[in-house]
C-alpha cells in the first residue's frame, strides 16, 4: 500500500477541514471496503480521516414518531444488538446481520456501505424502500438528499470534495419491509441480485409499495411500483411486483451470474420479499 | 481375524496440539530474523506475451530497496530432465515458472523479485519495474488449445506418445492410450450405451496459508531456507537445481504448514528469495498475497471428458471408452494419466479403451490436488453409471456392486488389483442408515458416487532414540499437515509397547534426517509410519541385547510382548530397561529407512442429499456421508477428519468453486470472497463410515486416507441434483445459474 | 513528511505501545512489530478470518484494522486466550475433538468462538455456523470444529 | 519365461501383440531381451540407464520402487505403467 497519513478528528468541523485540504482524502469508518480497495491499488488517498471519534457519526437513536438517526460510522452489530431499533426496523437489523460475517459486522457501517456505492450493496435497496435520506455536511454547509439519489455510478456518490456523510435518517414505518438477496453461499458473499421492498396496507389491499434492486444496474435502482397501489394482496399482485422488478433491471453478465439469470432472480426475490413484507405489515398491526 | 492393538485405533491428543491452539506453532510466514528484508514479486498482467525489455532501474533507486532479481540472475545451466518430487520435468520448465524467461505464459507469471526493508516498499518497487511486452493471443481451454491455429505456448513442445517425440506441435504435450480387451466388440454386446461429454473448471486447493519462503544465503555459501512445504527435500533439491548448487549446500527447515493438498509441492519463491539474499547479503522473506496464490500457484486442471459405457439389461458393463483432455496450465503435466487410470477404476470391465491428452494452456501451471486427476474423471464416469442405472431401473448401489472391481480385476493400464475394498465400500453404503433414510422434504434428491486413488510409497527415513525415563524421541522428515506426527508416533509406540504420549516426534530439517519424499499421495502414515516401525523394531532388537546382557543370556532368548521384555520368569518393562541402557552399553538409537512396496489403493464413496430451490437453482447439501476403505485407521479421529475435509473440498468443487476467466485470461474471482469455498454455514455435519480392509502390504494394514475421499462428491452431488431438480449437470461447478439454465432448457 | 505514529494500546490485558506506519494493519503490527505471530494472515481482505482478534470486545479481522486505530483500544489475540498455563476449554475441546488439521485457521476460530461463548453460552449448531461463517477452514469440513465449540459450551457452563 | 504386457502405444513395435514371453531375471534383462526381439522398445522405456522417470514397472501386479534392478521370476507378469508420484504426475 502507498504511504498515507492518518487523522482522527474529534468533531465534524475538523473532519471537513481535513477532507477539504486533501482532495484525495478518504473517510474511514469500518474500513472493510476502503482498506481492501487501497491494497488493490484502486484508491490511493494521501490522507485517511478516521471519523469514528466524531459523536454525531456514532449516533444510533430511535424516536417513535420521528424515526431513526443512524450515524454514518455506526457498525452493523450495534444495530442488531439495539432492541428498540431491531423492533422498529427488523428488516434493517436483518440487513446489518448479513453484510459480511461476524467480524466484518464488528467494523462495517451502513453509512460506509452507502458511501462505497457498490451496485451490490445490500443495505441500499432497503434504505431506498424505507424512504431513507442522507444527511451530508461539507465546506459549504449541510444538505439532505434521498438515499435513492446518493449513488451515481459504481463506486461513485454525490459527495463533493470536503463533504462527508453524517447520518442516515429513516422515517417511522407504518407497514412492513424486507430485503432479500441471492448468493450462492449462505453468507460471506456478494449479491447476484437483491430486492428491498417496503409496503403499507389498507383494508387488506396494498396502499403503497416501494421496491429497489441491487446488482442489476450500475447503481442500486428504484423500481416504479406505483401501479401496485390499491392492488389486492394475492399471488397475482406478488407476481406482478416481480415482473415490474424484472422489467426495471438492467443487469450484465459477469462472474456472479448471467443477465438473464439475474433478471429472473429480481422477479423471484421481489415476489418473495414483498410477500414477507406484507406478512410483517400484517403482524405489526 | 482382527489384530488386537494397544495404541493403534485410539485417539490420543496430537503431539503438536498445544502449540497449535495457543498460537505458538511457527508457520513459514512467522519467522523473524535479524536484518530480515521483505520481498515482493512483479507478475505478468498478460496471459501470453513476449518480454521485450525489463528495466529495473526505478525500482532499484527507491529508498529502502536492497536487491532486484530477474531470470537473468539464475545460472545459465543447461536443460535436463529432473524428477524433483513432481514427476519428470525439464528443469527449464520449473525454472521458467519461478521467473519467466523470454515469454510470460499466464497472468500472474513471475517476472522479477524485489527485496526491501518493508513489504510495502518492496511492493511499491515491484510496481516501478518497467516491462515492455509484445502481447500475444491466448488460449484457455484444452479443446481450444488443441485446435489448428491455436496460439502455441511452447514452440519447441512436440507431442509425446509413450516416450516417443512426434513431429506435432499443437499444445499437446503428451498423448497416451490404455486398452484392455476389445472395446468395439464389447459395445456390440451391450443392450444400452450411454456416451456423454463433461467439462470441469480449474479449481484451487484453497489452503488458508499463502506460499512463503525465507532464505539466507550465508557468507559461507550455504543457503538456508525456511518455508511451508509438503516436501523439504523437494524444496532443497529444486532450489539447488535452479541455482546450480550441490544439493547439500542448501538446507531446508520445514516450518509448520497451513494446508497443502498437493499445492505446496512445487517451488515458487525460494530460488528468488535466495538470489535476493545473495545480492543483498541479508535474509529475505517473501509471502504470496491471496491473489498471487490464485493466479500464480498451481491449481488443478480443468478438463474436457467424454465417457461411454455399454451395459447389458441385467446391468453388466460390457465395455467402456473415454477421452480425457486436461489443462496442464502453462507447462506440461496435467495429471491426465492418473485421471485416465482412475476413470473406470471402480469397475471390472473387460473391454476398455482410454485416450488421454496433456494440454498446455495460458493458465497457471497446475499442481496436484488430492487424488490428482481422479475427481474430474469420476464425475464423468459416475454420472454415466447413474444414468445407466436409472434407464435400466437398477438401484445405483446394486449396479455398482454388480460390476465392482475386486482382487484380480484388471486395471485399464494393465496390472490386476491386489486386495482392495471397493465391494466393502459399496456394501457399507447399502447398509448405511443414511442410504435407507427418507429424503425428508420436497425438491430433494440423493446421489451416490464412488472413486479410487492409488496412493504411493516412496522413500522415508526415521530415527528413534531411547530416553532413560522410558520415553523415546522420534525424528522424521515428513512435514505434518494433518496430524501425521501422531499417526507415525503411534505406530512406533505400538511396536515398542509404550503409550503414544511416550513418543516425542519432531519434524526436522534436511541436514538432520535421511531423504524423505513429500507429504502427499496419502503416503505419510503408510511410508514414514513404516520407517518408524522399522526404527522401533531396531530399538527392540537392541534392547533385547541389553536385556540379554542383564540376564546373562542370548538376545534370541529374550521375548518382547506388550512392552515387556522377558525370559524364563524374569521380566522387565520397556521403561525399566530404558533406565538401564547407560549401564548396559550406552545410548540406543534405532533407524528406519524405507522405500516400501505393498502400496494399497483406497476406494471411497459418498452419499449426498441435496435440496435444490426450484426458482433459483441453489443447492443446499442437507446430509452427507463419506465412506472410505482406509486399510487400518491408526488415529480414527484424524482419519474421519481427512474424510470430512476431502468431502467438503469435493462439495466446493462440485457446487461453486471455479476459476472464472475472462477472454484475456484474467481470473475475475481471485479472492476468497468470490472464489466461494464452503463456509461453516453452507454445510451439514459430515458423517463418516470407516471401512477397514487391511492392506496386506503394510505391517499394520495401512492404505492411506488423504485422497480418495475427494473423488466421489461432485459425482454424488450431480446424481442427487438430478433426482432433486430433474436435470443432469455435466459441467462443474453446478452453480445455481447453471442449474437454472438447465431447468429452463428442459 | 513520512513519520511513524506512536500507538498506546492494551494487548491481552497488558499495556503495549509501538511505532507503526499509518499504512500498517493491526495484523502487521501484531506480527511484525510485536512478534505476536499467533494471529495469521490468510487473505488480507477480511474473508478468511485467520487474523481474527477481539477489539474492545468485538471480533474483527485485524487485516482490516489499521494499527493506528488500536490507540486506546483493548485487543485480545490467541496468545491471550489460555489462562496462564491452563488451556481455555475451547482450546482443550479443539484438541480432544481433533478440530484442527494444519492448524493455520485455528487461532482465528478459537478467538471467534470464544467471543460467541462469552456472550451466548448455549448457541445452537446453526448459530455456531452462522457466527463462524467469516472463518474459513479448508482441512476439516468444519464438522469437528462445530462439535468442539459445542463441547466447550458445555464445559464453560459446568 | 516371464510375460511382459506391452503398453498400448508400444504394441505396434511387437506386431500389435498385447503380451510377449521374455527371458530374464531382472527388469533390466527383460528389457534387453525384449529389445532383441522387438527393436525400438528399449528407448521408449529407458533413459540414462534407468527407467524413464514417468514410467513405473509392476511385477506380479505390484508397482516396485527400484525399476531396472528389481528381480523377476520365471512366471512373473510384468507391466510398464505411468508413474504415480506424491505430486504432479
Amino acid at each position: 500500500m502507498k504511504w498515507f497519513d492518518y487523522q482522527a478528528p474529534r468533531n465534524i468541523g475538523e473532519a471537513v477541514e481535513a477532507m477539504t485540504l486533501h482532495p484525495t482524502a478518504r473517510p474511514l469508518a469500518g474500513g472493510t471496503d476502503l482498506l481492501v480497495q487501497m491494497r488493490a491499488g484502486r484508491r490511493t488517498p494521501d490522507l485517511i480521516v478516521d471519523i469514528k471519534k466524531i459523536p454525531e457519526l456514532n449516533q444510533l437513536h430511535f424516536e417513535p414518531g420521528l424515526g431513526l438517526t443512524l450515524g454514518a460510522a455506526v457498525p452493523c452489530y450495534r444495530i442488531y444488538n439495539d432492541s428498540a431499533v431491531s423492533r422498529a426496523y427488523p428488516s434493517l437489523a436483518e440487513v446489518a446481520n448479513i453484510i459480511g460475517g461476524t467480524q466484518i459486522q464488528g467494523r462495517a457501517s451502513i453509512g460506509g456501505n452507502l458511501c462505497n456505492a457498490a451496485p451490490s450493496a445490500d443495505s441500499i435497496p432497503l434504505l431506498i424502500a424505507l424512504g431513507a435520506t442522507a444527511r451530508i455536511t461539507g465546506p459549504s454547509g449541510e444538505r439532505t438528499i434521498d438515499v435513492a439519489a446518493f449513488c451515481t455510478a459504481p463506486g461513485v456518490n454525490v459527495l463533493q470534495p470536503g463533504e462527508i456523510l453524517v447520518s442516515i435518517q429513516i422515517p417511522p414505518t407504518a407497514g412492513g419491509a424486507r430485503y432479500l438477496r441471492f448468493i450462492p453461499r449462505n453468507e460471506m458473499d456478494i449479491a447476484v441480485a437483491g430486492a428491498g421492498v417496503s409496503v403499507t396496507l389498507s383494508n387488506g389491499n396494498i396502499q403503497s409499495a416501494k421496491i429497489a434492486l441491487a446488482s442489476v444496474a450500475p447503481t442500486p435502482i428504484t423500481v416504479d411500483a406505483s401501479s401496485l397501489s390499491g392492488a389486492p394482496v394475492n399471488d397475482d399482485t406478488l407476481k406482478k411486483a416481480g415482473e415490474l422488478a424484472a422489467a426495471a433491471a438492467k443487469p450484465i453478465t459477469d462472474m456472479r451470474g448471467t443477465a438473464d439469470y439475474r433478471r429472473h432472480l429480481c422477479a423471484v426475490l421481489t415476489r418473495r420479499a414483498l410477500a414477507s413484507a406484507i406478512a410483517a405489515a400484517k403482524e405489526s398491526k | 481375524m482382527s489384530t488386537q492393538y494397544n495404541v493403534i485405533g485410539t485417539r490420543p491428543i496430537r503431539h503438536d496440539g498445544a502449540d497449535k491452539v495457543t498460537g505458538r506453532a511457527l508457520y513459514g510466514a512467522d519467522i523473524q530474523l535479524n536484518g530480515l528484508l521483505h520481498g515482493a514479486i512483479l507478475r505478468s498482467p498478460h496471459a501470453h506475451a513476449r518480454i521485450k525489455r525489463i528495466d529495473t532501474s526505478k525500482a532499484e533507486a527507491l529508498p529502502g530497496v536492497k536487491a532486484v532479481a530477474t531470470a537473468a540472475d539464475f545460472p545459465a545451466a543447461g536443460d535436463k530432465i529432473v524428477d524433483l518430487g513432481e514427476g519428470a520435468t525439464p528443469l527449464s520448465y520449473i525454472r521458467g515458472n519461478v521467473l519467466a524467461q523470454g515469454k510470460v505464459l499466464y497472468r500472474g507469471h513471475a517476472i522479477a523479485g524485489v527485496a526491501a526493508t518493508s513489504a510495502h516498499i518492496a511492493e511499491e518497487a515491484a510496481s516501478l519495474i518497467e516491462v515492455e511486452y509484445e502481447v500475444l493471443p491466448c488460449t484457455l481451454t484444452a479443446p481450444d488449445a488443441m485446435k489448428d491455429g491455436a496460439p502455441i505456448l511452447h514452440e519447441d513442445l512436440h507431442m509425446q506418445e509413450f516416450g516417443k517425440k512426434t513431429d506435432k506441435v499443437n499444445n499437446v504435450a503428451d498423448h497416451f492410450r490404455f486398452s484392455i480387451g476389445d472395446a468395439e466388440k464389447g459395445f456390440e454386446e451391450a443392450d444400452l450405451i450411454i456416451e456423454r461429454e463433461f467439462h470441469t473448471s480449474t479449481v484451487h486447493q484453497g489452503y488458508i496459508e499463502p506460499h512463503n519462503a525465507t532464505v539466507l544465503w550465508n557468507n559461507d555459501g550455504r543457503v538456508q531456507v525456511w518455508t511451508s512445504t509438503q516436501g523439504s527435500f523437494v524444496v532443497r533439491d529444486t532450489t539447488a537445481c535452479i541455482l546450480d548448487l550441490p544439493v547439500a549446500q542448501v538446507k531446508v527447515t520445514p516450518m509448520e504448514i497451513g494446508g497443502g493438498f498437493g499445492g505446496k509441492i512445487p517451488v515458487y519463491l525460494e530460488p528468488v528469495a535466495a538470489v535476493l539474499s545473495k545480492k543483498s547479503g541479508r535474509p529475505v522473506k517473501i509471502v504470496m498475497t491471496r491473489k498471487d496464490v490464485f493466479e500464480a500457484s498451481g491449481p488443478t486442471p480443468g478438463s474436457y471428458i467424454r465417457a461411454k459405457i455399454g451395459a447389458k439389461r441385467d446391468g453388466t458393463f460390457t465395455a467402456a471408452q473415454a477421452y480425457l483432455a486436461y489443462e496442464a496450465g502453462a507447462y506440461p503435466g496435467a495429471m491426465v494419466g492418473p485421471g485416465a487410470m482412475c476413470i473406470f477404476a471402480a469397475y471390472d470391465i473387460k473391454n476398455v479403451t482410454v485416450d488421454g491428452y496433456d494440454v498446455v494452456v495460458n493458465k497457471p501451471s497446475t499442481a496436484a490436488y488430492r487424488a490428482p486427476g481422479a475427481t474430474n474423471a469420476a464425475f464423468a464416469a459416475e454420472s454415466v453409471v447413474d444414468e445407466i442405472a436409472e434407464k435400466l431401473g437398477i438401484d445405483p448401489v446394486d449396479i455398482r456392486l454388480k460390476n465392482a472391481a475386486k482382487e484380480g480385476t484388471q486395471r485399464v493400464d494393465g496390472p490386476k488389483y491386489r486386495r482392495v475394498g471397493c465391494v466393502e465400500v459399496l456394501q457399507a453404503i447399502k447398509a448405511s442408515e443414511h442410504y435407507n433414510a427418507p429424503l425428508g422434504g420436497p425438491n430433494r434428491g440423493r446421489g451416490i458416487g464412488i472413486g479410487f486413488w492409488f496412493n504411493v510409497g516412496l522413500p522415508s527415513s526415521c530415527t528413534i532414540s531411547v530416553n532413560a525415563d522410558g520415553s523415546v524421541n522420534l525424528v522424521e522428515g515428513s512435514t505434518d499437515i494433518g496430524g501425521t506426527r501422531t499417526s507415525i508416533a503411534m505406530q512406533a509406540a505400538e511396536v515398542l509397547g509404550i503409550p503414544a504420549e511416550q513418543v516425542h516426534p519432531s519434524v526436522v530439517d534436511t541436514d538432520s534426517i535421511g531423504f524423505t519424499a513429500v507429504t502427499g499421495g496419502s503416503r505419510t502414515t503408510f511410508a514414514t509410519g513404516w520407517a518408524a516401525i522399522e526404527a522401533a523394531r531396531d530399538i527392540v532388537r537392541q534392547m533385547k541385547e541389553r536385556a540379554a546382557k542383564l540376564w546373562e543370556t542370548e538376545p534370541a532368548e529374550v521375548n518382547f510382548e506388550n512392552g515387556v521384555f522377558s525370559k524364563n520368569g524374569k521380566s522387565m518393562p520397556f521403561a525399566e530397561l530404558a533406565s538401564k541402557i547407560g549401564e548396559t552399553g550406552g545410548p540406543i538409537v534405532g533407524r528406519g529407512a524405507v522405500n516400501p512396496r505393498g502400496v494399497g489403493g483406497s476406494f471411497a464413496g459418498a452419499i449426498a442429499d441435496v435440496e435444490v430451490d426450484p426458482e433459483t437453482g441453489k443447492t443446499q447439501v442437507v446430509r452427507f456421508t463419506s465412506i472410505q476403505d482406509v486399510g487400518k485407521a491408526i488415529h480414527p479421529a484424524y482419519v474421519e477428519g481427512q474424510m470430512q475435509g476431502g468431502s467438503v473440498q469435493g462439495i466446493g468443487w462440485g457446487l461453486n468453486e471455479e476459476y472464472y476467466m475472462d477472454t484475456t485470461g484474467t481470473m475475475r474471482n481471485s479472492s476468497l470472497l468470490d472464489y466461494r469455498m464452503p463456509t461453516a454455514l453452507d454445510l451439514p455435519m459430515i458423517e463418516t463410515i470407516i471401512v477397514e480392509v487391511p492392506n496386506p502390504g503394510h505391517p499394520f494394514g495401512v492404505r492411506g486416507v488423504g485422497e480418495a475421499n475427494i473423488v466421489p462428491p461432485p459425482a454424488a452431488l450431480a446424481n442427487a441434483i438430478h433426482q432433486a431438480a430433474g436435470v443432469r449437470l455435466r459441467t462443474l461447478p453446478m452453480k445455481p445459474s447453471t442449474i437454472m439454465e438447465a431447468v429452463w432448457a428442459k | 513528511m513520512e513519520r511513524k505514529v506512536h500507538v498506546q494500546t492494551t494487548i491481552n490485558g497488558e499495556p503495549a505501545e509501538f511505532l507503526c506506519e499509518p499504512r500498517q494493519s493491526l495484523l502487521e503490527c501484531l506480527r511484525d512489530i510485536l512478534n505476536l505471530t499467533g494471529t495469521k494472515e490468510g487473505c488480507n481482505d477480511g474473508n478468511c478470518g485467520a487474523c481474527t482478534v477481539t477489539m474492545d470486545g468485538r471480533i474483527v479481522t485485524s487485516c482490516l484494522v489499521l494499527g493506528v486505530e488500536a490507540e486506546g483500544a483493548e485487543i485480545t489475540t490467541i496468545e491471550g486466550i489460555a489462562r496462564g498455563n491452563e488451556l481455555h476449554p475451547l482450546q482443550k475441546a479443539f484438541l480432544e475433538e481433533a478440530a484442527l488439521q494444519c492448524g493455520i485457521c485455528t487461532p482465528g476460530f478459537i478467538v471467534a468462538a470464544k467471543a460467541l461463548l462469552d456472550q451466548e453460552p448455549h448457541p445452537t449448531e446453526e448459530r455456531i455456523r452462522w457466527w463462524l461463517a467469516n472463518n474459513l477452514c479448508r482441512c476439516t469440513g468444519y464438522d469437528k470444529i462445530v462439535k468442539a465449540v459445542q463441547k466447550a459450551a458445555q464445559e464453560v457452563t459446568l | 519365461m516371464a510375460t511382459v504386457y506391452l503398453p498400448t502405444l508400444l504394441r505396434p513395435l511387437a506386431g500389435g501383440r498385447e503380451s510377449v514371453q521374455v527371458e530374464g531375471a531382472t527388469v533390466r534383462q527383460i528389457i534387453d531381451n525384449l529389445e532383441q526381439q522387438h527393436p525400438g522398445i528399449k528407448e521408449r522405456l529407458v533413459e540414462n540407464n534407468r527407467l524413464k522417470p514417468n514410467i513405473s514397472v509392476a511385477v506380479d501386479n505390484e508397482i516396485l520402487p527400484l525399476g531396472l534392478i528389481e528381480s523377476v521370476n520365471p512366471d512373473s507378469e510384468i507391466h510398464f505403467v505411468q508413474a504415480i508420484t506424491g505430486g504432479k504426475n
